[in-house]
């Protein structure tokens, strides 16, 4: 292991006991860095301890005990990441909870998990909070992190991180810490850690329990899979509640010491990232397929020669940029070609992107486009993909280095046994396997069986190398009328892998044949629309633009040829698409808070547009609720067009099995 | 394409606010300076000195005295000319009274008496703004030049009018007069210029430097925030006749050996020096260098080219030589009006977004 | 009967109007053009220089550019071997300064649209530099003398009227007025009235004064500001070349004829960037002012002083009355 | 408990203690008469600001509201009328030596100094604050760098309070009009005034960036306690703004009083409602 735990120290397993570790054999290395007032502050190990213990201290002083459940919101803020161990010190238990979710989401969260104490960001969520607190028979204090509007707040029950820290360190002086030390030491693994509220495609979120024995194994084992250690830094900029978040931004940097920094502002991410250049970076498939997006289209406007020698080192990194990562043997000319590429495209790209500094890179929780993963492969970055869940502390299946494929989400991680299903589900087995879901037995034996093998709801298979391959969802896979396979989640990824493609939401199961919603990718086409003079008024108006449609059409055409060289997708070519007039939206509910799509959500809502598919008219007019950023609501309406494709001949000896 | 800025984060204000936040450019500065103190003295020779370096330093350390008046606080001087007379005046008249007196105290010195000067005639610009005040400063161009002529006093009632620096050293090195080496004259012109383009990064990056500015883009907002006008425009120029009289001292003792007023220290110094930090840039140290080499080298270049390559009478490539600056001038302005600095910036822009054209 | 005293300060005035009149002449062509198009043209005195310059050159028949043609081909030709008559000389080079301000409009004012004040003026210094190096190399830099067949010399009859003016037995001679002097000045003063009519009375002059009011204005109501420019920096042009006349025949046509732009600046802070009547007044007191000086206090601080009383008269003048002799009290607001 | 709060409070009373408690007067004028060149902008008006309150100066265009904004801050001097400032009658003063006694403003047509960024311009706010001269300045290292960190500091606050971390750097010709607004109220809350001039501050705003706006005027009155006079044209936000409204008509008070009072004063529904002078 790479952190090696000081001889005749036992082992830690809580992250309280970790946390003061990291003071002792890090003391002097940086923790934790924030962007705050324009500079990067930071926090060494030994400072992060005693803002933590002033913090523990000081919610005890509060009234914050043993069991407690203390609810955390807001975005990655360092006081917000110490909360978790200053609650955990206690032996309180913290629920993490979505910083952008509405007050009603929230409240169901906080009611569920039976919070005591919530702390809050700032004014928004604080506000948030207070609307439903009627509601919330259980919650004792509000702790809120930045002051600013709340000078005529009532105070009895609401308290600054500030003064709280202080009245902390207040106790310090006059208590000294050994009883809050004797606590920590008495912290056991199978204790309860976190709960964390899955977003859940469908229903209520689920409080899925982790145990410190959960994380830290998890933490440990992902940490030797990596290499990662202290000298190690991450951007800290994902949801906290989400447990990717929680495992790489904490459990790991706790039990590595690796150096945690939090963005400024979400605006600012980007730029943020790019100052820090993280070693160890993490991104859903969305940040990955933005990020590329946007390169595109600022090289659409370059100049000729720029864009034809970008053009032309892209290529040469399409070719030989993989290989050489994987450091097979590539010939001398074409690797000085790449060092001057490298030079001149790849170095500068990275360097753009914030990811120079980058030794290992993940992506998971959707299936990345093979196109979008191997840019970034090319470009010399180790991006690997991960498979994993919140009921599993993240780890299932993980590629190791060097055995990188597009398609695949590797073999299983240390310590983790998969078998598949006779359904075709994968199921598996591991230490980081929660305790259950709060407050939800029945949903805990529909998914963990009495052995501890748990059901991941995704169909997949092993194949011949023993990666593991995720088709789709294991209830979203499906069948055609004449009995081809439909796996609709592959067919919207080769889509979407078009920069001008924001989403795709495939039908077809049941049905005669495959067929598609399409949103543009406003960005991308609207840069298309302005090059090339085409004037739109409204969103609506450019996605139903004919010569947007003839694009997506060439877009559509290339899938199909793409599935026709395919054994098993060939009869899922795509045979009538569509091109939606409003762009999909977590706030109307059709993605989730992840953005993911809700697919049975928007086969309902459009549903006279799915039947319009399949009647073969070629448009349809439609009235669409919408929810504007205000919360207010509103109707929209438009004529969509729907275009029929040509779906290329399926290989014969295909056909006949098929029959 | 050359910027790796990833990776390169500031955790402190001051390390926000070096002069070079970027650290190839950091790197680069110095590797440039290391050069020009340790490598260039052991290479120069007579010609370069007199025709390229010597002089190029000089006007750099004029122009800036000009770019922090004009660039930075918005007040535009035909008068430099004038200013540098006074710094070489007042180094003349102190090198041959006080003789034991060092050379580097006399220069700094010149330069405080030309700032006193300065501030005298920056007392219009009070009540004169734009081109009135442009116009105004001329009055100091032809008085001042009139008074060293008609005052025998200030040349020592030579006969020829004319004043000669007598040869001073330091720590043992001559470094004015007929006998001083080249390497000599390099060296503590550059250490000056060092000196003082340091000194004008400092004033310009703080507040002295903000009220300049203030001054300069609305000065009735400025007032009206707090910024005392006569003040902070006396001080603008009290700095920048500092600047130009230490420039002119230089010139003078260190460039020119000898010197007649009308001759050296002409209206045309005070264009010179003003086109200087136009092309340059506006409102940039970087600017004061770029525009002096530049009008320092083109004619050299222009020279060598017609006469030396071409060989063509001096008075034929003399009035083509003036045509093309004039017409370098009107172009370099329509190309990129705020300057060789600008133009830099766009560059280095460039540069940091590669490949990305924005 | 007068006293000496009194008749030499009125001859210092007289002689003071002369050439204030001639001053007037040259601030004019800076403020037409300044009023049209916001142009602080540093560049009209260079323009007197090279229409002077021209015009001699087409006079005596020079061939334009003869030491840049022996230069690079070793040949050795001066003059086409005949002159021209005068006056189509002069309208030969009235072509060439229009020519001059199509191709200066055509090539360097339409790129400068809105640029700032500073960056126009500097633009007109190497636009001076530009045609300082040009005429040069056109005609080359010896000295020449300009003859146009105006009268000069001291008028012997003034000088006889005025002697009778001041007492028998005082030891005066009359005053000394130069022939050239009148007949500049009535030249100027036509000139000067020209103008003046011109912009009053005539279409192009009334678009030229709706320009200088308001560019935009003028623009939407159809003038066209490159014609505007072309003909004002013609008419600067033409201004120019008189001026270039009176003076070069006065002291030859040499560099130092375009030094008479300096000479026009403090009239120009005098009188207003943008008035005609300010640059005639201010020519006036400039001239009287300086040539009152360089009699009365010259003397007490060593003489020379032309070169800069008039700054400082100019200046001291605008600390009192900053917005000039014409310039409407300026209330700042904000 | 609210130490944030607590401690901003405690660094503006430094600066503005002044012996002024608060609810009474800030700032009198005293029969304020002012013309130029014979033309009449301000007759004879008289009105007082108190301090901690937020006081609307409205009227209809050329009322001469600007006027009395440049009176107060001395860059007009009244031809008559008396200005009293914490309790001293004050002399003839120019513009900056206002701006040192604590009075800061933002202008109807921005103001801002193009040449620097969004940083520089606030950083300029400061300068009434800033103390180490030119000496100090030409060695930077030391006493003027620590000043200018010990500045930076309190104008990141600001920047944080008005939300423009993203546009720190951002040279603020570029900016968008609104937040050049926003801008330019960092700027005079940089001064750290005890009195804070607002020229139109939501003119040509749209109803979020309005909103915006309303907010952070409340939020800079709550909480630094800053006694706030502006001018604005949109009775809404006036009327939700502001404890006590002024109305001028042609150069003259026609009303004074809470907004509910002038909202049902005559004279004011005459003068909006455009009814002729007698």
């Amino acid at each position: 292991m790479p952190t090696p735990v000081q001889a005749g120290a036992s082992v830690p397993c809580t992250f309280p006991q970790y946390l003061l570790l990291n003071a002792q054999r890090f003391g002097a290395r940086t923790a934790m860095r924030h962007k705050d007032h324009g500079v990067w502050k930071s926090w060494t190990w030994a400072e992060l301890s005693d803002e933590v213990r002033a913090f523990s201290l000081g919610l005890k002083a509060i009234g914050l005990k043993s069991g407690d459940k203390v609810a955390i919101v807001g975005h990655n803020r360092p006081r917000l990441y110490w909360a978790f161990a200053a609650a955990q010190a206690l032996g309180a238990v913290p629920v993490p909870v979505y910083a952008d979710s509405v007050a009603e989401e929230m409240a169901y969260v906080l009611d569920h998990a039976g919070v005591h104490f919530a702390i809050c960001q700032d004014q928004e969520q604080v506000d948030k909070v207070l609307s439903m607190v009627d509601k919330l028979t259980d919650l004792h204090k509000i702790v809120y992190d930045e002051a600013r509007g709340m000078r005529d707040y009532d105070h009895t029950n609401l308290h600054s991180i500030d003064a709280i820290e202080r009245a902390g360190r207040e106790m310090l002086a006059s208590d000294g810490d050994a009883a809050w030390k004797e606590e920590i030491a008495a912290g056991t693994g199978d204790a309860l850690a976190v709960m964390l509220y899955t977003s859940g495609t469908t229903g209520k979120p689920k409080g899925v329990m982790l145990s410190f024995d959960n994380l830290v194994v998890s933490a440990r084992n992902g940490n030797s899979f990596d290499g990662l250690t202290e000298k190690d830094t991450i951007l800290a900029y994902l949801p906290l509640a989400w447990v990717g978040d929680h495992v790489f931004t904490y459990a790991q940097a706790y039990v590595a010491g690796y150096c945690v920094c939090c963005p400024e502002s979400a605006e600012t991410v980007d730029s943020d990232r790019r100052e820090i250049a993280p070693s160890y970076f993490f991104a859903p498939p969305r940040v990955f397929e933005n990020l590329l997006t946007a390169v595109m289209v600022r090289m659409e406007d370059a100049g000729p020669t720029k864009k034809r020698m970008f053009d032309h080192f892209m290529a040469h990194a399409r070719r030989v940029g993989e290989p050489i990562l994987n450091g097979e043997s590539v010939g001398l000319w074409d690797r000085l070609k790449y060092g001057l590429g490298e030079l001149l495209v790849y170095g500068p790209l990275k360097n753009r992107m914030g990811f120079t500094r980058m030794r290992v890179g993940y992506t998971a929780g959707e299936a990345i486009g093979p196109e979008i993963f191997r840019f970034y492969r090319s470009l010399g970055l180790n991006l690997k993909q991960l498979y994993g869940q919140t009921e599993a502390s993240v780890y299932i299946s993980a590629q190791p280095d060097g055995e990188i494929r597009a398609d695949t989400v590797g073999r299983p991680s240390p310590d983790v046994e998969i078998q598949i299903a006779e359904s075709g589900e994968v199921m598996y087995r591991s230490p980081g396997v929660f305790l259950g879901y709060y407050r939800n037995d029945e949903a805990t034996r529909d998914t963990k069986t009495h052995d501890n093998w748990v059901h991941t709801g995704d169909a997949g298979f092993f194949d011949h190398e023993g990666h593991l391959k995720i088709i789709d969802r294991a209830k979203d896979v499906g069948k055609l009328n004449d009995g081809s396979l439909f796996a609709p989640k592959y067919i919207e990824n080769k889509l979407k892998f078009y920069p001008n493609i924001k989403e795709a939401v495939a039908f077809g199961d049941g049905r005669d044949f495959c067929a598609v919603f399409l949103n543009i990718d406003l960005t991308a086409v609207g840069n298309w629309a302005e090059r090339n003079n085409v004037s739109y008024a409204s969103y609506q108006e450019l996605a139903q633009h004919p010569q947007v449609y003839s694009m997506m059409e060439e877009h559509v055409a290339q899938v199909n040829r793409d599935l026709a060289g395919e054994d098993m997708m060939a009869g899922s070519q795509i045979a009538r698409f569509l091109v939606l007039h409003k762009e999909l939206d977590a706030d109307d509910g059709e993605l989730t808070r992840t953005q993911k799509v809700r697919r049975s959500f928007i086969a309902e809502r459009y549903a006279p547009l799915i039947e319009a598919l399949y009647d073969g008219s070629t448009e349809k007019y439609v009235e669409t609720e919408v929810t504007f950023e205000d919360g207010r609501k509103g109707k929209i309406t438009a004529t969509v067009d729907i275009r029929d494709m040509k779906r290329l001949p399926v290989a014969g000896a295909q056909k006949e099995a098929a029959e | 394409m050359l910027y790796r800025e990833a990776g390169d984060f500031k955790t402190t204000y001051r390390e926000d606010n070096q002069t070079f936040p970027i650290k190839s450019e950091r790197v680069l500065f110095w590797a440039a300076m290391a050069v020009a103190f340790l490598v260039v003295p052991f290479f120069v020779n007579s010609y370069w000195e007199k025709s390229v370096l010597v002089p190029l330093l000089v006007w750099s350390l004029v122009a800036l005295g000009l770019n922090i008046l004009t660039g930075y606080c918005g007040q535009v001087s035909l008068g430099t000319g004038a200013f540098m007379a006074v710094g070489a005046f007042a180094c003349y008249k102190l090198m041959t009274a006080f003789p034991g007196l060092n050379i580097f105290f006399v220069v700094i010195l010149s330069g405080g008496v030309t700032a006193v000067v300065g501030m005298l005639f920056g007392l219009p610009s009070l009540r004169i703004k734009g081109f009135y005040l442009a116009v105004a400063t001329l009055a100091a161009q032809f008085f001042l030049v009139w008074v060293f002529n008609k005052f025998a006093w200030f040349y020592n009632y030579s006969a020829s009018g004319q004043i000669t620096a007598p040869q001073r050293e330091i720590f043992g090195v001559i470094v004015t007069g007929p006998n001083a080496a080249p390497w000599a004259t390099y060296l503590f012109c550059l250490t000056i210029l060092f000196l003082f383009a340091w000194l004008a990064r400092n004033l310009t990056r703080g507040r002295i430097g903000r009220s300049w500015m203030a001054i300069r883009d609305m000065d009735i907002a400025a007032e009206i925030i707090g910024v005392d006008p006569l003040r902070t425009k006396l001080s603008a120029f009290a700095v920048s006749s500092f600047f130009i009289g230490v420039g002119g001292a230089l010139f003078f003792s260190v460039y020119l050996g000898a010197a007649e007023v009308t001759e050296a220290f002409g209206i045309d110094k005070s264009f010179l020096a003003l086109f200087m930090v136009i092309i340059g840039g506006l409102g940039s140290v970087l600017g004061s260098f770029l525009g002096a080499a530049f009008l320092v080298l083109m004619p050299v270049l222009l020279k060598n080219i017609f006469v030396g390559s071409l060989g063509w009478p001096t008075d034929v490539a003399a009035h083509i030589q003036i045509m093309l600056i004039g017409g370098l001038i009107v172009f370099f302005l329509i190309v990129e009006p705020h300057g060789l600095a600008q133009l830099w910036r766009l560059t280095k822009e460039k540069l940091r977004l590669w490949p990305f054209p924005y | 009967m007068v006293s000496p005293d009194i008749l030499n300060f009125i001859e210092t005035c007289l002689n003071g109007l002369m050439a204030g009149v001639m001053y007037s002449l040259v601030a004019l062509g800076f403020v037409l053009i300044f009023k049209a198009s916001g142009i602080f043209n540093f560049a009209q005195g260079v323009m007197a220089l090279f229409a002077a310059l021209t015009l001699v050159g087409f006079q005596t028949g020079q061939v334009p550019f003869s030491h840049l043609i022996n230069a690079v081909f070793g040949t050795e030709i001066h003059h086409w071997g005949a002159g021209m008559p005068t006056i189509l000389a002069i309208f030969l080079a009235m072509g060439v300064m229009v020519l001059l301000a199509f191709l200066l409009e055509r090539f360097v004012l339409k790129f400068l649209v809105n640029q700032e004040p500073i960056i126009l003026f500097m633009a007109t210094i190497g636009l001076a530099y530009f045609l300082e190096g040009l005429g040069d190399l056109m005609w080359g830099a010896d000295i020449k003398r300009m003859d146009v067949g105006l009268p000069s010399g001291g008028s012997f009859w003034w000088e006889d009227v005025t002697r009778l003016w001041a007492p028998a037995d005082a030891d005066y001679y009359g005053m000394y007025i130069d022939t050239l002097d009148v007949s500049a000045a009535i030249i100027a003063v036509i000139l000067v009235t020209a103008l003046t009519l011109f912009s009053q009375y005539t279409a192009t002059g009334r678009a030229l004064r709706a320009v200088a009011d308001d560019h935009q204005a003028a623009m939407s109501v159809g003038i066209s500001l490159r014609r505007i420019w072309v003909i004002v920096w013609s008419l600067a042009g033409f201004v120019a070349l008189v001026a270039g006349i009176l003076w070069g025949a006065k002291s030859g046509v040499q560099f130092s004829l375009s030094l008479i732009a300096l000479k026009a600046l403090p009239v120009l802070i005098l009188g207003g960037f943008t008035s005609i009547p300010g640059a005639i007044v201010g020519g006036l007191i400039i001239g009287v002012g300086e040539k009152l000086a360089e009699a009365y206090v010259g003397p007490l601080v060593g003489g020379a002083i032309e070169n800069w009383f008039a700054y400082m008269l100019a200046l001291v003048f605008l600390l009192f009355r900053p917005q000039g002799l014409y310039g409407e009290r300026i209330i700042e607001r904000i | 408990m609210n130490v944030h709060v607590r401690e901003d409070m405690e660094r503006h009373v430094l600066r503005a203690d002044d012996g002024i408690v608060m609810g009474e007067d800030l700032l009198k004028v005293d029969h304020i008469s002012l013309s130029f060149g014979g033309v009449k902008a301000i007759t004879d008006i008289s009105f007082d600001i108190k301090k901690g309150e937020i006081r609307a100066i409205i009227g209809p265009n050329g009322a001469g509201k600007t006027s009395m904004l440049n009176v107060i801050n001395g860059f007009y001097h009244p031809q008559e009328g008396t200005i009293t400032f914490r309790g001293k009658r004050r002399r003839r003063v120019r513009p900056y030596e206002t701006a040192r006694e604590g009075i800061a403003r933002t202008f109807q047509n921005i103001a801002l100094f193009k040449g620097m960024s969004t940083l520089d311009n606030i950083m300029t706010g400061r300068i009434t604050l800033q103390k180490r001269n030119m000496f100090w300045h030409g060695l930077w290292t030391g006493p003027a760098e620590r000043e200018e960190i010990e500045h930076r500091e309190a104008v990141e606050r600001i920047i944080d309070f008005l939300e423009i971390e993203h546009i720190r750097k951002t040279p603020v010709g570029r900016l968008p009009y609104g937040l050049q607004k926003r801008v330019e109220l960092g700027r005079a809350l940089a001064a750290e005034p005890a009195l804070l001039l607002l020229d139109e501050p939501m003119a040509g705003m749209n109803l979020e960036e309005k909103e915006d706006m309303s907010r952070f005027i409340l939020d800079v009155n709550q909480q630094y306690g800053t006694t706030i006079a502006l001018i604005e044209h949109d009775m809404g936000v006036v009327m939700d703004l502001s404890d006590r409204v002024v109305v001028l008509d042609y150069g003259r008070k026609i009303g004074d009083g809470t907004p509910d009072e002038v909202r049902n004063n005559k004279d004011v529904i005459d003068a909006y409602l455009g009814v002729p002078h007698e």
